[in-house]
């Protein structure tokens, strides 16, 4: 009763915000319409028994991704120029216009008649299983993070390290050599 | 097993007789339908035990604050002015409600709901007592962090959407602060959930005890450190004075909620206020032995079977005294926290970064490192019962 | 009744959102949001297989991972996206037709 | 269906929707009682009382920008570390605290080469050498290299 | 026995770890750098001495050896049936003894280093040099199998390289550095085809897999390259130690060695490089014995003793002479090899190394006080010396006692194993004629040394001072930790008792103390028989050892011989004592005569020898022959030819030929060129470009979105034609 409550309510929620991202005309709704879908995502893995990463997207994405969204869109958004948007050049063209989104749709279509044929065909191959009991994943995760991902998990830390230096360089305003 | 305050009373006589009470007249079994009751009931009182929380608060930051100042403080409304609050909020719902020409309607609305919901998803982990809390979640600290971080979001909105200078600098300022000070945080919390071997808060406190020495801040020397950091950074993560850059009234008009009004404000303080309750009973059940009663007083075997109760009684009254325990911990910190803000002066925001990244984060990841060869080299043990050990060994144990 | 096809149906949903934002937007933190969307549909993908077909945790792991990837990926991208603007003083993808400046 | 299900987080959806209905309602109720009067000067943004020059979504400085950065690495760190600092204990009782410390270590040791790299090159300070002078410059050598 | 890993790695991690801490922190904070750098040899002499003191004085008896292993990588998976490498550590009495030298060796040529090279612009990474060649040296002790002491023998070459190389600002220091690596290089060919052929035989590269191999008879009846499979992989392997111990065709490295810092050529003379190459064939003894070689490496042993020694007698330099005596000293040990006298030619490696070491350090001591004002350089040229025990007693001590050792006088250590392989050699030369070259070339080179050594002694430390001007610059030694201290300790060990157990020779006894010959009894000749039971262990389980008590071998030089060829034994023994004895004093008489009393002078013998004095200064023309009669008259002129051979017909015939034809298609081309291609071909393309251009230029245009949507095109079909 109440699984299916969550599942749907997360569903709606997703779909609605990814929905709501692709129309919405403005950048910073769009990111706030970006966060109740992750919201949503979070829902959605709660409702797959992946409490730890329920957590974890909301740690990450929304504590982490979208506030550096948000700043990013305040630190390139400023123009005091009136005839542009608050956040791009023109005024429609940074969020789309009719030929963008003819050919959005287009594309989003021809993916669709794909990946649903993938589904089907998938959905025939897996048997209709019914759900696993509910269990908590943080200790099997730990477990398996330090065992059999061992390197993945030492690996990740280089990435993030490599990240880090990456992005810290690149955003730091520099003198030029010409 | 994950408990929940449904699964401490369903195990009562009255609960169960309900249930089949009602199963016999609906005609349908009864037991989800009294799960979400109970849930609803449960919920409804912590919010408006938190409502009651945030107008104390206020109240009692100016009383304390008026004591610190040799003043009166609010004493008109009811004895000792205690009512002050009810009459505040009267006040604010009278308000009218101004939303900017040039803001963003759509965020405006959004921003003081998503520091509500924050705020008040954490409630639902908060360990009151080990029957009584809504839910001990598996992964409760963790789901803490990641709730309260929307917190950030909703402040960085707000202060967005206003369309006014000062507010933008306060909500630019109040994310970056959060998320900032949420390093040293999570640092500190993730070597509790070392010693603790646990995020639920119920392993992280029933690794603890009800007396001084078993509580995690004086497991070792480096979680005392760990405390202190974790309580700084508690407070710049409430925008809490002295770190209270967000809102400083001195330079930003009123910081990220300037153009609020009315009810709208009134949540974003309510927000606040709950949330440092918040991460004071956070910092109580991670280091200040949570809801744990010195001599075990609480134990539902003692009251019945020692002492006589009957069982029903025996367990609430168990109950009730974890509630105690950890409330009044609660409100010591709180307090201290007020006295904090009135103690100290406000930092500038330089400070406040150095602060964060250059001091409180390096300590906190060497006292992570520090607490987890504590826990190898002495396998987990607190440094009291390594001296009462070597003290019984040179008293002639062997 | 819950299956893997509703979750996969989500997921689909997900992803073609995600792949129109990356198309019909010209504004380069809008596609990054598309991106942000196709990985979450990745990953929806992984933990649902993982619970309804073999029941083990490597989807999870997977999912981490990409959560990560995602993050490492945000951080990277915005920080170009933040130089770009420096340089041109624009954040339109059709700006940035040349590696070079 | 056991004890053992979804419905521990009911009290979660409980609260958020709490939350929401609390702030629409007081919103709603309020409607009622207030008194609703706009005029063009309240509804202003309040600047110290003088005219607002300019749209208040500007651009701003990019040291924001590089605390986030900084912060989403550790927090994604935090993230990978909660659940190997859960089993620690588990893995010390089974006599392999060493393994697990020793990897918990190295995971700790390469992040904080980052952040001595962001420390060293003035990342964390928040008043950086570089300031407005060195980005124009920087933005004219970009604007003669074009011209050139 | 319980010798887990945690007992054992730290040896090598020890410096190792150092190394690389170095590598980081050296150039900022330098003094922490050498501390660490000291402390991990100190780590790595910690847990060496507690494994000498198990094995060597412990309950372990004589046969015992651990043997851990890992595999490295395995390639059956990859369809390579049966080629399996393992790494592992092996160690038995011997390694105990060797890790304990060279541990302690290097800890304290670190301390010694932080007098000489402090100041020095490179000081931190003098270290971290230092710290590898250590690792390297001890990482080929710990070694189970011959590619693994591959490894680290080529780690130490490298090392060996930059230290010799440490000045490279210096002509001279490059050029010796490349030619050390150079010159090792050709042994170190020769011993990997050594390494191979041994595989090839064997199947495995593990010094107990070949022991028993050899036991089993694996060897017997191949043949490679016209020799006995045995033979030819002794001789490669030989090869080697012929190139990193210096012996006689390939010794021209060593003295250009010198060039180094001093403690760096303490460390390469003494416990390190050279030893490698003397420890390998102690090592693979066994397959040398099966080659049937004994009697080369003996002669190639004398001729390289006696050799350097002579060269050692005009030499000037004082670390010349020390370098000299190191080429004619390791060609002692080589001798003794090549006599069978294995654990005496093994205790002349450790003697050696501890009194190299003391000898190299003091010279490095007095060199480091000697300063010459004017070219603000070190002094080394001996004229310039003279007098100076007033001014460094200490030195002057330790230098004593290290050049009595060398000179094989009684009471010190190079006597006790220098005699024995002396002795050995006399006792093979009364069994077989072959051998009498090598024994008096041994006793010769004997009296030669004694000689040389003596001559420094007397041009350095006695007599009046040649360079007033310097003699009244350098300072009175003080007393200081990291100057005198590693030196007094090394001088303590160049008595001859530490290893014969007794101080006074087997003359006087001391009532209630039991002389116990530990040495002869606990290093033999590893036999092979034993091993062909061997079951090596997992790497990191426990090691019981249960399976490997061997019977215990008690010292008994007769033990081999019948009664009577005992009583001719040691007759012959006693005779070559006497002899040595006669021979040290004689050299020292010689040397006393020549330059402290005066009477004898040098320059009429050089006067007399003028032809033999200048084959000796110039190396016996060594480096001439190698250098102009090698490379200029071998190599460059095959180059010349090749170069001629391209120019006169390769350039004449071919290329000059080729162009004529070419000119005669070209009048065609030219043609063909004008009407066809320009007109039709060139416009025509221009066209159909400019035509494709168009086309192209709208996909190549830079705009992600675009070829995001061409990509999901591409991906759409592919994914259609797959599911």
């Amino acid at each position: 009763m109440f699984d299916n409550f969550l599942f749907i309510s997360s569903a709606a929620l997703t779909v609605c915000g990814a929905l709501a991202v692709v129309l919405s005309p403005n950048l910073m709704h769009a990111c706030t319409y970006l966060l109740t879908s992750l919201i949503g995502v979070s829902g959605l893995y709660v409702t797959l028994s992946a409490d730890f990463l329920a957590a974890t997207q909301l740690v990450v994405y929304v504590g982490g991704v979208v506030i550096l969204m948000l700043f990013a869109i305040m630190l390139t958004g400023g123009n005091d120029n009136k005839s542009v948007n608050k956040f791009g050049i023109e005024k429609i063209a940074p969020m789309g216009n009719i030929k963008t989104f003819t050919l959005a749709g287009l594309s989003a279509l021809l993916m669709a008649l794909v990946i649903s044929k993938i589904i089907v065909n998938v959905t025939k191959a897996v048997p209709k299983g019914e759900l696993p009991p509910f269990s908590s994943t943080v200790e099997k995760i730990g477990e398996l993070l330090i065992t059999d991902h061992v390197l993945a998990f030492e690996i990740s830390s280089v990435l993030l390290l490599g990240a880090l230096i990456g992005a810290a360089l690149i955003a730091r305003p520099r003198k030029i050599e010409s | 097993m994950n408990e929940t305050v449904v699964t401490f009373f369903s195990g009562s006589h009255p609960y169960q007789v309900v249930t089949e009470l009602l199963t016999r007249y609906l005609g349908f079994n009864a037991t989800g339908l009294l799960t979400v009751v109970t849930f609803f009931v449960a919920c409804f009182v912590i919010v408006n035990v938190m409502a009651l929380v945030g107008g104390l608060g206020t109240y009692a930051e100016r009383k304390i604050s008026a004591d610190m100042q040799m003043r009166q403080g609010p004493n008109r409304v009811g004895p000792f002015g205690i009512l002050q609050f009810l009459a505040d909020g009267v006040k604010m719902i009278m308000k009218e409600d101004i939303v900017p020409k040039d803001s963003d309607k759509m965020i405006f609305f959004i921003a003081p709901i998503l520091c509500m919901a924050g705020v008040f998803a954490t409630l639902a982990v908060l360990p009151f007592s080990s029957g009584f809390t809504l839910t001990h979640l598996n992964i409760g600290v963790f789901y803490l962090l990641g709730v309260s971080s929307v917190v950030g979001v909703g402040i960085f909105l707000g202060g967005y959407s206003s369309n006014s200078k000062w507010s933008m600098i306060g909500g630019m300022r109040g994310a970056s602060q959060i998320i900032s000070y949420e390093v040293p945080v999570t640092l500190s919390i993730i070597a509790m959930v070392l010693l603790g071997g646990g995020l639920n808060f119920k392993d992280i406190v029933g690794a603890q005890g009800g007396l001084p020495h078993q509580w995690f801040i004086f497991h070792n020397p480096f979680t005392v450190i760990s405390f202190i950091v974790f309580f700084i950074g508690a407070l710049a993560e409430t925008n809490r004075a002295p770190f209270d850059l967000p809102e400083a009234e001195s330079e930003l008009v009123s910081g990220y909620h300037t153009e609020f009004t009315g009810m709208r404000f009134a949540f974003f303080a309510l927000a606040e206020y709950v949330e440092v309750f918040v991460l004071c009973g956070v910092a109580v059940a991670l280091y200040l032995g949570g809801y744990q009663v010195p001599f075990e007083l609480s134990d539902t075997f003692l009251l019945h079977n020692k002492i006589g109760l009957p069982l029903g009684p025996a367990r609430i009254l168990g109950q009730l005294l974890e509630v105690g325990g950890f409330v009044s911990k609660t409100c010591a910190l709180y307090y201290v926290v007020i006295w904090i803000r009135w103690t100290l002066p406000r930092l500038r925001v330089d400070q406040l970064m150095t602060l964060c990244w250059k001091y409180l984060t390096p300590i906190a990841l060497i006292n992570l490192v520090g607490v987890a060869f504590w826990v190898y080299y002495f396998d987990g043990e607190s440094m009291w019962n390594l001296i009462f050990k070597s003290g019984a060994a040179a008293a002639g144990g062997h | 009744m819950i299956t893997l096809s509703s979750y996969l149906a989500i997921s689909f949903l997900l992803f073609v959102c995600g792949i129109a934002v990356m198309i019909a937007r010209k504004n380069i933190i809008a596609i990054l949001l598309g991106v942000e969307l196709i990985l979450n549909s990745c990953a929806i993908n992984f933990v649902a297989y993982t619970r309804f077909v073999n029941n083990n945790l490597d989807g999870h792991i997977m999912s981490l991972f990409i959560i990560i990837i995602a993050a490492a990926e945000a951080a990277v991208g915005l920080a170009i996206v933040i130089r770009f603007f420096q340089i041109r003083e624009s954040i339109h993808i059709d700006d940035a037709t040349q590696l070079l400046q | 269906m056991s004890a053992y299900n979804l419905n521990v987080y009911m009290p979660v959806v409980i609260l958020v929707a709490i939350a929401i209905v609390m702030v629409v309602g007081a919103l709603l109720v309020g409607k009622l009682l207030r008194p609703h009067n706009p005029t063009a000067l309240k509804e202003q943004a309040y600047e110290c009382g003088e005219e607002p020059v300019g749209s208040a979504w500007s651009n701003f400085n990019v040291r924001f920008y590089v605390v986030s950065l900084v912060f989403i690495i550790f927090d994604v760190e935090g993230a990978l570390m909660l659940p190997v600092a859960v089993v620690f204990r588990k893995f010390q009782g089974i006599g392999n605290g060493a393994v697990v410390l020793g990897s918990f270590l190295l995971f700790i040791g390469i992040l904080v080469s980052g952040i001595v790299y962001c420390w060293r090159k003035g990342d964390l300070d928040w008043v950086k050498s570089f300031t407005l002078n060195s980005y124009n410059e920087d933005r004219d050598q970009i604007a003669e290299s074009k011209t050139a | 026995m319980e010798y887990t890993l945690g007992s054992i790695l730290p040896i090598l991690l020890g410096p190792f770890l150092a190394f690389v801490v170095n590598i980081f922190i050296v150039k900022k904070w330098t003094k922490l750098g050498v501390f660490l750098s000291c402390f991990g040899m100190f780590v790595s002499l910690f847990y060496s001495f507690r494994i000498f003191k198990d094995f060597v004085f412990g309950k372990y008896s004589t046969g015992y050896y651990v043997h851990k292993v890992f595999p490295w990588f395995d390639l059956k998976a990859a369809g390579v049936s049966n080629f399996a490498v393992d790494m592992g550590i092996y160690l038995d009495n011997m390694s105990a003894v060797m890790l304990f030298m060279v541990a302690g060796c290097a800890f304290l040529i670190h301390i010694f280093s932080t007098y000489y090279m402090a100041g020095d612009a490179r000081y931190g990474r003098f270290f971290v040099y230092l710290s590898l060649f250590t690792t390297g040296m001890l990482g080929l002790v710990l070694s189970d199998n011959l590619l693994s002491v591959f490894i680290f023998w080529e780690l130490m070459g490298f090392c060996s390289y930059s230290l010799i190389g440490f000045y490279y600002e210096k002509e001279g220091a490059g050029n010796a550095s490349m030619k050390a690596f150079m010159t090792t290089r050709i042994g170190d060919v020769f011993f990997l085809v050594g390494i191979l052929a041994i595989w090839t035989t064997v199947g495995s590269v593990r010094f107990v897999d070949i022991y028993a191999a050899i036991a089993d008879g694996s060897f017997n009846g191949l043949y490679a390259v016209g020799l006995p499979l045995a033979t030819f992989a002794a001789l490669s392997v030989f090869m080697g130690t012929i190139g990193k111990s210096a012996q006689f065709p390939l010794q021209v490295w060593l003295p250009d060695a010198m060039w180094g810092p001093t403690p760096c050529s303490a460390l390469i003379h003494a416990a390190t490089m050279v030893a490698a190459g003397v420890y390998l064939s102690l090592r693979m003894y066994p397959l040398m014995e099966l080659g049937g070689i004994t009697t080369f490496i003996a002669y190639i042993g004398a001729i390289t003793a006696f050799g350097a020694a002579t060269i050692a007698l005009v030499q000037t330099d004082i670390k010349a002479v020390l370098a000299y005596s190191t080429i004619s000293q390791l060609g002692y040990m080589v001798l003794g090899i090549g006599v069978g006298a294995y654990n005496a030619a093994f205790m002349h490696l450790i003697t050696h190394a501890v009194f190299k070491a003391c000898l190299f350090l003091a010279a490095g001591s007095v060199i480091h006080s000697l300063h010459d004002h004017h070219t603000h350089g070190h002094v080394q040229e001996m004229p310039r010396m003279g007098g100076l025990r007033k001014k460094m007693p200490l030195t002057f001590i330790a230098m004593l006692c290290c050049t009595f050792a060398i000179a094989g006088f009684p009471l010190f250590s190079g006597f006790v194993s220098k005699d024995r392989i002396l002795g050995d050699a006399l006792v093979m030369a009364t069994q077989s004629k072959a051998y009498w070259i090598p024994a008096f070339l041994g006793f010769t080179a004997a009296l030669l040394t004694a000689f040389y050594m003596f001559r420094m002694m007397f041009l350095t430390f006695f007599g009046e001072p040649r360079d007033k001007d310097l003699y009244d610059h350098t300072h009175v030694e003080k007393l200081s930790w990291n100057r005198n201290l590693p030196l007094l300790i090394l001088t303590v060990f160049t008595l001859g008792g530490w290893y014969s157990g007794h101080f006074f020779g087997g003359w006087v006894k001391i009532p209630g103390v039991e002389h116990k010959e530990w040495f002869a009894t606990l290093i033999e000749k590893p036999r092979v028989e034993n091993f062909k039971a061997y079951k090596s262990l997992p790497f990191g389980s426990v090691d019981t050892g249960a399976d490997r008590v061997f019977e215990e071998s008690q010292f008994n030089p007769d033990k081999y011989f019948t009664e009577k060829e005992a009583h001719h034994v040691h007759l012959v023994h006693a005779i070559g004592a006497w002899a040595s004895i006669a021979i040290a004093l004689a050299g020292w008489f010689i040397a006393f005569m020549m330059y402290s009393r005066g009477a004898w002078n040098p320059g009429r013998w050089v006067n007399a020898f003028s032809g033999w004095y200048r084959a000796l200064q110039n190396k016996y023309y060594f480096d001439d022959l190698y250098v102009k009669g090698i490379l200029q008259k071998g190599l460059l002129p095959f180059n010349n030819l090749l170069s001629r051979f391209d120019m006169g017909v390769f350039d004449r015939y071919a290329v000059d030929g080729w162009e004529a034809v070419n000119r005669f298609f070209y009048r065609i081309a030219k043609w063909v060129d004008d009407v066809i291609v320009d007109s039709v071909g060139v416009d025509g393309t221009g066209a159909s470009v400019r035509f494709f251009n168009v086309i192209l230029r709208t996909f190549q245009n830079g705009k992600i979105q675009f070829y995001f949507i061409i990509f999901l095109v591409v991906m759409v079909g592919y994914i259609w034609k797959l599911v």
